[in-house]
């Protein structure tokens, strides 16, 4: 077993990726704020800008829409740039060139111009960094067509999502959760690339099936763990990719669960779970043995204090209650 | 056969054609389909109950011989000697 | 009238060349004139921004141009991606927006593309273009490529902060990025004094360390020149440069404009520098050019916008089932 | 949610043309409901105030589901219209639909799910239970309380939109009895034909001769129906009557019509007909000559644009080629759908019908 694995992080898995996308294609260099003499605010990077120099690990300025939109005319200059945001909420600066270019100019050019890009962002909260820091809107980006939005959970998607989101012709969006970036675990040795295409089911359940991405899945397996002592044995779907959102995986598990709760850390109205929800309805709704459900964010922008925070995202607890208020007592 | 018996055989053909009905308690000088609200198909249904019943075959040409319960009692009564 | 000419006397220029660039902005302006007429027509809907008065500033620049540099341009850009060499046929069918047009009839008058001549657009958010060209030029200068990126904006732009971030970064990294700024003095209709504290535009640059110059916009040799020796600058590796052209248009901003923001007299003066017949007058003045040359151009011209447009009208529309096409790449790596 | 067709199952609530708090009478229409057939106006009958609206424009309901709660004047607690109340069962939508495939009445499942709604797993242990123990017949009571709303809802439709015009005749059922008894000479008691068998046969004939009247009056077009399938009104013995179908009765012989018109009686009695029975008639008679009534002017069942009614056969005085006599005379009616018809066609009709009554042999 330790021969064929090896402990590392997230973090470590992510750098790995960038590591090895930059030793085999020398169209690929990393951009952003403080992603080298710094070491990256996540310290992802750290240590790359040693290894391969400060033309192919760029810091760049505070300004989002301008290395954003030179991401974009890079690629579309033959580079294959990952570009960096610090966190999602900062990529709001840079929305009108993510928005109106990258996922426009392949249509407005018709099909002349795609733009090979990769976004890679911090999402997400519970670090006590409140309103300007914390939130999730890949639910947001998720509504643009054009664009590919990517949510690693495990190490082996940190690790492996890198390479074919920097094969994919159009722009990805790669949302890490920054609550993720120290967890540990076991990868494979010879790790490599996955698809990002399909969800997947991380465990199998018969009563309920319990939808969610980033972070959550990580909530949401202890949360069936828990449930699974009180006799409900509950089925955990990692989305991994939210656009295009892979319909077949969802609706085949929710055709033999009869249930859905989707838990998700974004805010609720017209977010990537009332998505999930509509095309399960839309498409399972006979399927269905009760309401799908939904676990998310308060909608609230995120307080400072931990036990306001702790209140306004989805915890285990939650998800456990949620469930519970679903499936029958006999199961 | 005696009289009651032939009432008895009588009555529970009644009761299944009209189950709400109570036949003792009908007039016997009253007319039959009257006093039951029965119409020409449950009139069919007696003469069938009765010959299935009875084995006694009532023509339609006796059929007004037998507009009471009375009339209906006695008919058979001299069917059946 | 020979007093208000401007133009400075380009005796160094060869008759075939001033004849060649008063050709370019009677295409211009005819191909705008027959805009206007198409979409009273209706043929041609959507926004429509004639670059009339503005010719100079487009066939200037993009004459000093190689094949291989790229051009972004905005939503006012037919008159860039005629100079540039992309076929009018493919603009009208594009303005029509059919199948046969320069972006499949997808992007209409404000997003002419052609991968062919490098020209990355009709950007039509304000300032959008600009780190698209940064990029362009960052891929350039990363792979060692000799091109540049030469990217059209108007006086708008500069207000807004991608210009600036823009600057910096093009100046910070030494990009070979050719900012051309068209000063037309107004902002869709707000005055440039009424949107900028300086309004002195080629200032804005020093503060990043950009060289730059203000030149007449409505002199196309003059355009010429100025943008001939930005281009000898930023291909000497001293990074990007900034030109404002001080121009004017003619027309209103877009087809329903009432132009209530500026008088009548203000547009008439200003068309008495009209870059087309204050050309025209030079080179007849200096003997390089006689009416009846003038009358063969106008007759090229409009042959080759008849033909445009019966090319329009021809070509297809798109069928239904393909509208979903061109979101993402048809081919992806399996 | 009012029945509106034996085979109706649901419908959709598309109009309200009251609101909690107005005043109603007997016979007002409060709304529009859209099934698959029609869309159907929502007569009252009862007045009062309107206490509550349940059902939601839009909502897709089950005949008896609640529509809306009307008090009576005076009255403290409200009153549903229409219908006793009857709670929309909770269940889920895959539940609904292994109820439909299984044949399983959701009412027999017990719901499990945490708030008590029905869930699939609820629907088989029915379905189980079922299979263990087979299932009563639906109470008759409460089919007949549905068969009373349908003729009352059809009856008023009748009486608002068809324009009835009425013909009668009397015919001398002489010849027709005198082979009835014939045949039921040669036939053992339980084979014995009703006389009201000859009139529905030659009624069959007749419509063969006028085929106009064998049709539905649909969406401004009479639309001619090629199959005679006689509605034939029976009366319940609590009150009330149903009018199943005898289906293809143009085919039948007199043997195969009594056989058909005794099983419809018997399963209307207790309950148990098809609903194809019941909507699928062309043509309705009722015979009423058992109640001693003389003659019927019947309504019409829509969209059926004929009645034909029959009163008590009756010795009368009658002339034939001058010669006075007493025959068992009965009196015909038609009624008429006016936009289908007119009296012309309907007179051919029934002296059709007399020609085939006078050639009972041929019946």
């Amino acid at each position: 077993m330790s021969a064929a694995t090896r402990q590392l992080t997230y973090r470590d898995a992510i750098r790995e990726a960038i590591r090895e996308a930059m030793q085999k294609d020398d169209r690929v260099f990393l951009m952003g704020e403080d992603v080298g003499r710094y070491g990256g605010c996540f310290a992802v990077s750290k240590g790359l800008l040693e290894e391969f120099g400060p033309d192919r690990i760029r810091d760049t300025p505070m300004s989002e829409s301008a290395f954003v939109g030179a991401g974009i005319g890079a690629a579309l200059g033959g580079m294959r740039p990952i570009v960096e945001i610090m966190t999602v909420n900062f990529s709001l600066l840079a929305l009108d060139q993510i928005m109106n270019n990258a996922a426009t100019f392949l249509h407005m050019s018709g099909g002349q111009f795609n733009v090979p890009l990769v976004i890679r962002m911090a999402t997400g909260g519970g670090r006590q960094v409140a309103a300007q820091h914390s939130h999730s809107l890949e639910g947001w980006y998720a509504h643009i067509p054009g664009i590919r939005i990517l949510a690693p959970a495990t190490l082996e998607d940190a690790r492996g999502m890198l390479a074919p989101a920097l094969e994919d012709p159009d722009p990805v969006l790669i949302f890490e959760h920054a609550g993720l970036y120290n967890m540990k675990g076991q990868l494979p040795n010879d790790a490599g690339p996955v698809d990002i295409d399909r969800a997947r089911v991380r465990r199998p359940g018969r009563d309920v099936t319990i939808i969610t991405y980033g972070a959550m899945l990580w909530k949401a397996l202890e949360a069936a763990e828990s449930l699974e002592k009180r006799g409900i044995e509950a089925e955990v779907i990692d989305l991994r990719t939210l656009r295009p959102l892979d319909d077949a995986t969802m609706l085949e598990s929710v055709g033999r669960t009869h249930r859905a709760l989707i838990a998700d850390e974004g805010w609720r109205s017209g977010g990537i779970s009332a998505e999930v929800s509509a095309r399960i309805q839309e498409k399972a709704f006979y399927d269905l043995d009760a309401p799908v459900q939904r676990i998310c964010g308060v909608e609230v922008p995120t307080p400072y204090p931990k036990h306001l925070e702790d209140a306004s995202f989805p915890q285990v607890e939650t998800i456990v209650a949620a469930v519970e208020a679903m499936v029958p007592a006999h199961v | 056969m005696s009289d009651a018996e032939i009432k008895n055989a009588v009555f529970k053909i009644l009761r299944r054609i009209a189950p709400e009905s109570k036949p003792d308690q009908i007039n016997t000088d009253e007319n039959l389909r009257e006093a039951l609200d029965i119409d020409s198909f449950d009139f069919l249904n007696l003469m069938i109950g009765l010959n299935e019943g009875l084995n006694i075959e009532i023509p339609e040409a006796d059929y007004r011989k037998v507009g009471t319960l009375g009339e209906l009692m006695r008919y058979l009564a001299s069917r059946l000697k | 009238m020979s007093d208000r000419v401007t133009i400075q006397t380009p005796m160094e220029v060869e008759r075939s060349h001033g004849i060649e660039c008063l050709k370019q902005m009677v295409r211009i302006r005819r191909l705008e004139e027959r805009c206007a007429e198409l979409y009273t027509a209706t043929k041609i809907r959507g926004f429509l921004h004639l670059y009339n008065g503005e010719e100079a500033v487009a066939v200037g620049v993009v004459q000093a141009l190689s094949p291989d540099d790229a051009i972004v341009a905005t939503y006012r850009e037919h008159g860039h991606a005629l100079v540039r060499g992309m076929s009018v046929r493919a603009i009208m069918a594009e303005l029509y927006g059919k199948q046969e047009g320069c972006s499949r009839g997808r992007g209409g008058s404000m997003h002419l593309f052609d991968a062919k001549t490098r020209f990355y657009g009709g950007n039509a958010i304000v300032g959008g273009g600009l780190p698209i060209a940064v990029g362009l030029a960052l891929a350039d200068k990363m792979r060692a490529r000799p091109r540049i990126s030469c990217c059209f904006f108007g006086d708008g732009a500069v207000a807004e902060g991608e210009f600036h971030e823009c600057m910096n970064l093009a100046a910070l990294w030494r990009l070979p990025v050719f900012f051309v700024c068209e000063n037309n003095l107004y902002a869709m209709g707000t005055r440039l004094d009424l949107a900028q504290s300086t309004t002195d535009l080629s200032k804005k640059a020093a503060a990043y360390g950009i060289a730059a110059e203000a030149v007449d916009g409505m002199d196309v040799f003059a355009v010429e020149a100025a943008a001939q020796r930005a281009i000898a600058a930023i291909r000497g590796a001293a990074g990007p440069f900034l030109l404002e052209c001080r121009t004017y248009r003619f027309r209103a901003h877009s087809m329903y404009d009432p132009e209530l923001y500026r008088t009548k007299a203000e547009v008439e003066e200003w068309k008495k520098r009209d870059p087309i017949s204050n050309l025209a007058s030079v080179l007849k003045q200096q003997g390089m050019i006689s009416d009846s040359d003038l009358n063969a151009i106008e007759g090229e011209v409009a042959v080759e916008l008849d033909d445009a447009v019966a090319y329009a009208e021809a070509s297809t529309w798109e069928p239904l089932a393909d509208l979903e096409r061109f979101v993402y790449s048809e081919r992806r790596p399996a | 949610m009012p029945s509106l067709g034996a085979d109706m199952q649901e419908g959709t609530l598309i109009e309200w043309n009251v609101k909690p708090g107005d005043q109603i009478k007997r016979g007002d229409i409060i709304g529009v409901v859209r099934t698959e057939k029609a869309d159907i106006e929502v007569e009252v009958y009862h007045g009062g105030v309107v206490d509550q609206l349940v059902a939601k424009v839009g909502e897709t309901l089950p005949v008896g589901a609640v529509l809306a709660v009307i008090r009576e004047e005076g009255e403290a607690a409200p009153k549903p219209a229409l219908v006793p109340p009857v709670t929309r069962l909770r269940a889920s939508p895959l539940a609904r639909r292994a109820a439909q495939e299984l044949g399983i009445d959701l009412a027999q499942a017990h719901g499990t799910n945490p708030h008590g709604e029905i869930n699939e797993a609820d629907v088989q242990r029915a379905a189980e239970a079922l299979r263990k123990a087979p299932p009563e017949v639906p109470a008759a009571a409460e089919f007949r309380a549905g068969i009373r709303r349908a003729i009352a809802l059809a009856m008023a439709r009748s009486n608002r939109e068809i324009p009835h015009y009425y013909l009668e005749t009397k015919i001398d059922l002489s010849r027709a009895l005198k082979f009835l008894e014939a045949q039921n000479q040669k036939r053992s008691v339980k084979d014995r034909l009703l006389h009201v068998i000859l009139l529905i046969k030659a009624v069959a004939q007749a419509l063969r001769d006028v085929p106009e009247l064998n049709a539905y009056w649909v969406d401004d077009q009479l639309q001619q129906k090629e199959a005679v399938h006689i509605g034939f009104a029976i009366s319940l013995r609590e009150g009330g009557l149903v009018v199943p179908a005898i289906l293809h009765a143009g085919r039948k012989n007199l043997d195969e019509l009594m056989q058909a018109l005794r099983d419809l009686i018997t399963r209307a009695r207790s309950g148990r007909l098809r609903s194809s029975e019941i909507t699928d008639a062309t043509v309705t008679i009722t015979n009423l000559g058992d109640l001693g009534v003389e003659t019927v002017h019947g309504v019409i069942y829509p969209p059926q644009v004929a009645l034909i009614g029959f009163g008590r056969v009756i010795e009368s005085p009658w002339t034939e080629n001058g010669m006075l006599g007493i025959r068992p005379i009965v009196t015909a009616t038609l009624a008429g759908d006016h936009r289908a018809t007119d009296g012309h066609r309907g007179a051919q009709f029934l002296t059709a019908l007399n020609q085939h009554l006078q050639e009972p042999e041929k019946l």
